[in-house]
């Protein structure tokens, strides 16, 4: 279940495969880590005050890859843990599936909660991936903090 | 020099296509193609502040695209 | 898989068994929660230089029952969300083993995150339970930052 | 009136026993009644800081005791 303390490696990956967060969690446990911080982030049913029934997440997969690589690495050195896993889905995701995992373990907590939010916050804020949302009120790209209804696509065709 | 542009999320639905190859002089900046993109795609043309990206690495709109470089251009990131 | 929004509530338990994360993360799902954190300390294989072969957890029972309690009803007030859940467990625990785990889901991820940092620093802080050390250096008995040899027991009887 | 004080942890293996019943006179206080515990249990005695708790909840050396209160004392705790 858990990696041998000198194989642990920040990881990332990036794909349209349902993300199994037990799995990342086994990548950074190891029998010095005293703790393991896990983020999941989930397609919920409502933004903006409008209805989602569904998002679709799409990339600019090669930049993307290499954007997930460098913020592990980056959060590997900064938190002092090679502990650190990301993984990112594509695609269609219904309400309640998982989009998003991060999971990142060190000696103590400070650490390992510390590079587990700081990893989510430069996903969200680096990483070239978009989401689409298909709702009762239409069909939005949400771009960054705000959305804008995709073009030809009228109200209520969610 | 030839250099293929692509593009992402909205702003590809708004060209209608993946990439688009421009001819454009040595010394051309990102902000400069960006230009030549709105021009050809008049669906873009008000966006002013689009993200850029060459070689898969973000960059700024007076960096000089070098021969044989990728370029991209998208809106505002949202995964997670 | 997950609740009713309607039925998640602040969620506590003390006990021997080991530690279902994934159970716990099912009481905080639901369909308007964009965010679950979950936190997950493990014995590990080292303290204060000495090396560990397990710990045994005691506890004030049914204080620390009553004190887990709050954590979670005044972590739901503090922000703003009900989905906490937390669970201790008591007895040997191996190491690798999970000791105490939080689960936090929210709207967003700043809530979920901070829920989930916030009631594990509380949990350590407040709840009348105890780790003792068993390992090459003798046993020991941990006390908050600090630890000292249990009476009784000579260096290497670990 | 008669108050059982309770122990845990490395307490709970000095003295030997969960819980001690002492007799105590009315309007004593958390402190006072240590005292009385250390001097039962010479183990205790050089604890000058234990952490104190009536009826299951943190309290302080100066409260007061009152009849049929639960009490006990520990060390700093080390859960997680």
């Amino acid at each position: 279940m858990s990696a041998d303390a000198t194989t642990i490696a920040p990881y990332s990956h990036l794909g349209p495969e349902p993300i199994d967060a037990r799995a990342l969690e086994a990548r950074v446990s190891g029998p010095g880590h005293g703790a393991i911080a896990t983020f999941a982030g989930v397609v919920r049913d409502h933004h903006e005050g409008r209805r989602v029934r569904r998002l679709e997440y799409t990339a600019y997969e090669d930049m993307a890859g290499r954007v997930l690589a460098e913020i592990v690495d980056e959060a590997a050195r900064r938190f002092g843990t090679p502990a650190i896993a990301v993984q990112h889905r594509l695609g269609a995701l219904q309400v309640g599936e998982t989009s998003v995992v991060v999971a990142a373990a060190a000696v103590h907590r400070r650490e390992a909660l510390a590079a587990c939010a700081w990893v989510i916050d430069e996903v969200k804020a680096r990483a070239p991936i978009w989401k689409k949302e298909f709702g009762d009120d239409g069909v939005f790209w949400i771009e960054g903090p705000g959305s804008c209804r995709a073009s030809g696509t009228p109200a209520g065709t969610g | 020099m030839t250099i293929r542009v692509w593009f992402f999320a909205r702003f590809r639905e708004a060209a209608g296509v993946t990439a688009i190859d421009f001819e454009v002089p040595p010394g051309t900046t990102l902000a400069a193609l960006w230009e030549m993109v709105q021009r050809r795609v008049p669906a873009l043309g008000q966006e002013s502040h689009p993200l850029m990206a060459i070689n898969q690495a973000y960059a700024r709109p007076e960096e000089v695209i070098t021969p044989g470089s990728e370029v991209a251009y998208f809106p505002k990131v949202s995964g997670g």
